[in-house]
């Protein structure tokens, strides 16, 4: 077990900044830090152990229907996590339950499943599925906190405003366009340090 | 929208809630095969080809699996195995007629399986009740929506090749600017249906 | 808690999972793509630098080859490894062991060298040379602006203290897409086993040659006298070695007056030329 | 053909596996879903009608008929405080961004609405979700059902109520539910 498949996943490979995927729900519900982070948390649940679950059938899956067998089991362990969760977790499911759809159509997980879960052990993907999904989680929580902070001028977390700054909120930020824009230019600021740092 | 004629599904699904550009769906595709107008055209076929495909099963799986044995639980898993099967079938076809292509779309096309704008058209005509025909009708309008953004997109991205963009603006970053400035655009026509 | 709703789930989803399960392999067979998996599997293992060393215009076109009856080991890049494994694949067993071929900038003038004029105008070493030959007064010898080093994808090829090009051999993958990028011809594949390299190309008269530099080869003939294995003969006022018979037994660097051979010891990585001069 | 059958089989074996898992998961689960969205119901309908203690509920087939003039009608229930009737809680399905909202609406007989609440939905979190605030469901109390509401998008005055910015659809959507309701004023007994 390397400690790199965990730790990978949140800066070099992250997902969102790095590998641009996982953006429909990326751009959709990042309108606020509580969603980004409360979408990045269901994600990494859902990542690291559909990650496993497919580590483990990988053997027994042939080559040319892996797709639709990936998907199936993704599309399932979702299901009965949702379900489960509307039956007995209410509080939990009323603060996550929302985004578990979402998550579903998330590129992510199949990307995570087929490039790393069916080609190495169940411990090496969870550790791969937990670390993406941190760095998933991180990157939302930024965007969502760049974007409620400049949209709204405010910033809301569990219900207590952390910050209220007196300026003017352009709401074409809680826009999904303002979400592109976010995003590229966080995108930019980080090519920006990491070729500082280079040259 | 369940009452909406023909021309109102389609002019919605092309202008007004636009797959790409009002709805966010199919953004993984959409930024990944903008490169080259090419792949991007290639790839607006392909996925016109499996959401129209693709609603046509669903509509009979819903009607006549779903309904009458209240699995509404299965829905999601019964689309989403249809999709991907069709996907990989279409793969597999792609790899035989289209050689260049299926080397273009390479490892996007797996990405459609999971594409949301597939599953997304196929959930929606389930949720607004269409009949057979204004569901296919609706797909392929989606996917043609979804096609003309991703070679409207393209078309710009390759323009910009030949401008020098700063540094750190090279490859994603402006192509995200790029793509909020259409959306913007595409916010336009949000109330004309 | 009763069962019988399951039938249906159940019944339904499985009988997509083998119509489709069925149709999907019946597809893959009708539309059988004939390729043979051979050329694949050695395009997998060629290192897809597409540099063209093997004559073919890149990767894939060489493992087409291969399968067609090519020989396995023109792949200079990827080296023995990869011979190796091609063989295998198509199952040849006497392999001839590709000598690991490297570049070598056949001259070490730079500062050593006087200019005989000031050159301005535009940069890179094809440039100079379409004006009079380039400002050196030496029109043999290396300009040191770089034209080579662009071209290295390997990052080999580095313009050394001298302001003379330098491969590092360790780098060096044979791609010899510098051989060609050297407007003075001066870069030539050796095989990366001899330690012995005639560092000059100039072929004008030693007297006139030792006015413009001063780690020239005059044509003296020293070292063909020296050389007890006849690898070494002065063509043209200028010695060359035949690799296949040098020895490495650097007697001819001894004696070279003007230290223009080099000889460099494996452990000794620094270029003796370089410190004599 | 071996292929065939193989592919076949691995699939189904999949395919059969997921929909029992998912088929038993239902079953578990279906009885604490229901009884835990019975709770909610009940938690929104006291909140809506916080006058009335209990709630009779409509029969099917009553609701059948009224269904003719409000299609999205899904339960309708007579709100009583001491054993007289003081109004009516529906519940209505509308047609959102993403999908199906439940509304709750609490209505007195005059067709002043006294409360709403937002049931099931899966409206898009931070735009659409925002329907479920106190901010938007608390201007609904008090507007009235026989004039038409609308949602705008800025000073709304009289039967007019604030659309949620960058959840147009939704925002309509429920104020659509909501008159659904206006042409069952008459009929109600």
């Amino acid at each position: 077990m390397k400690i790199s498949n965990l730790t990978k996943g949140i800066i070099k490979e992250n997902p969102t900044f790095v590998q641009l995927l996982g953006m429909c729900p990326t751009l959709a519900v990042t309108t606020s830090m509580e969603n980004g982070l409360g979408m990045g948390l269901a994600t990494t649940a859902v990542l690291a152990l559909s990650n496993m679950l497919i580590s483990l059938v990988r053997k027994a899956v042939p080559n040319k229907i892996r797709i639709p067998i990936f998907v199936v089991i993704i599309a399932t362990f979702v299901t009965v996590v949702e379900m489960f969760m509307e039956a007995y977790m209410g509080a939990l499911y009323s603060a996550l339950g929302i985004f578990i759809p979402l998550i579903v159509v998330n590129c992510i997980i199949l990307a995570r499943a087929e490039a790393f879960a069916a080609l190495n052990g169940p411990i090496d993907s969870l550790f791969d599925g937990i670390g993406m999904g941190l760095g998933f989680t991180l990157s939302l929580s930024i965007l969502g906190l760049v974007r409620e902070l400049l949209g709204t001028g405010k910033l809301v977390l569990f219900g207590t405003t952390l910050l209220n700054l007196p300026i003017p909120s352009t709401i074409a930020l809680i826009l999904p366009p303002g979400a592109f824009l976010v995003l590229g230019l966080l995108i930019a600021l980080k090519n920006a340090y990491t070729i500082r740092k280079e040259a | 929208m369940e009452n909406a004629g023909l021309m109102t599904i389609i002019i919605s699904a092309i202008l007004v809630n636009n797959f790409t550009m009002s709805r966010f769906l199919g953004i993984c595709p959409f930024i990944g095969m903008s490169k080259k107008v090419e792949t991007a055209l290639g790839m607006g076929l392909a996925v016109t080809f499996v959401m129209s495909m693709a609603s046509t099963f669903t509509y009979f799986a819903n009607k006549y699996l779903l309904i009458p044995h209240n699995m509404g639980y299965l829905k999601t898993v019964m689309f989403i195995l249809i999709i991907a099967s069709l996907v990989q079938f279409v793969e597999i076809v792609l790899k035989k007629i289209l050689p260049s292509l299926y080397q273009a779309l390479g490892v996007f096309l797996p990405l459609i399986t999971t594409n949301c704008a597939v599953l997304g058209v196929t959930l929606m005509n389930e949720q607004f009740g269409f009949n057979l025909i204004k569901s296919v009708v609706h797909a392929t309008a989606a996917a043609l929506g979804f096609t003309l953004a991703i070679v409207l997109f393209a078309f710009i991205r390759e323009g910009m090749e030949t401008n020098d963009i700063p540094e750190p603006f090279h490859g994603f970053p402006i192509a995200l600017i790029t793509a909020s400035l259409i959306s913007f655009a595409f916010l336009g026509f949000s109330g004309m249906v | 808690m009763d069962l019988t709703n399951l039938i249906w789930p159940v019944g339904s989803l499985s009988v997509m999972g083998i119509v489709f399960g069925a149709a999907l392999a019946y597809a893959s067979q009708k539309f059988e793509v004939a390729v043979d998996n051979r050329v694949e599997a050695i395009d997998a293992i060629l290192p897809q630098a597409n540099c063209g060393a093997c004559g073919y215009p890149g990767c894939a076109s060489y493992a087409e080859a291969v399968v067609g009856g090519e020989v396995v080991s023109l792949c200079s890049v990827g080296g023995a490894p990869v011979t190796a494994k091609i063989a295998k694949i198509m199952g040849v067993d006497n392999v001839d062991e590709a000598k690991r071929m490297v570049a070598k900038v056949k001259c070490m003038g730079g500062n050593n060298c006087i200019d005989d004029a000031v050159y301005e105008g535009l940069e890179g070493c094809l440039a100079k040379t379409f004006v009079a030959g380039g400002p050196k007064s030496c029109k043999y010898g290396c300009l040191g602006d770089g034209d080579c080093v662009d071209v290295c994808e390997f990052d080999a090829l580095h313009i050394n203290e001298l302001g003379v090009a330098q491969v590092d051999p360790d780098n060096c993958v044979g791609c010899t897409l510098c051989v060609a990028a050297c407007p003075k011809h001066l870069i030539e594949m050796v095989p990366d086993s001899c330690r012995v390299h005639v560092l000059c190309k100039n072929e004008e008269l030693g007297g006139h040659v030792k006015k413009n530099c001063s780690v020239a080869c005059i044509g003296c003939k020293l070292c063909e006298k020296a050389c007890k294995f006849d690898a070494i003969h002065v063509i043209d006022n200028l010695a060359r070695i035949d690799y296949d018979k040098c020895t490495n037994c650097m007697a001819c660097v001894k004696v070279c007056p003007t230290k223009a051979i080099e000889g460099i010891l494996p452990q000794k990585k620094v270029l003796d030329a370089v410190e004599s001069a | 053909m071996k292929e065939m059958v193989k592919l076949g089989i691995v699939l189904l074996l999949f395919s059969a596996i997921s929909a029992g898992v998912l088929g038993l998961t239902n079953e578990v689960t279906a009885p604490a879903i229901a009884e835990s969205r019975r709770a909610a119901d009940l938690k929104n309908m006291q909140e809506v009608f916080p006058e009335a203690d209990d709630f009779e509920a409509y029969s099917e087939e009553e609701i059948e008929g009224y269904k003719a003039t409000a299609p999205e009608l899904v339960e309708l229930y007579k709100a009583k405080a001491g054993g007289n009737s003081v109004g009516y809680i529906a519940k209505v399905v509308t047609n959102g961004f993403h999908g199906d909202v439940e509304l709750i609406v609490g209505f007195f007989d005059d067709g002043k609405i006294n409360g709403l609440r937002l049931g099931q939905h899966s409206e898009t979190p931070g735009l659409g979700a925002n329907a479920a605030t106190p901010e938007f469901y608390g201007q609904f109390s008090g507007l009235t059902l026989k004039e038409e509401l609308s949602s705008v998008d800025s000073s709304p005055e009289g039967n007019q109520i604030q659309g949620i910015t960058a959840a147009t659809i939704t925002s309509n959507a429920v104020v659509a539910g909501i008159n659904g309701l206006a042409n069952l004023l008459g009929g109600l007994k």
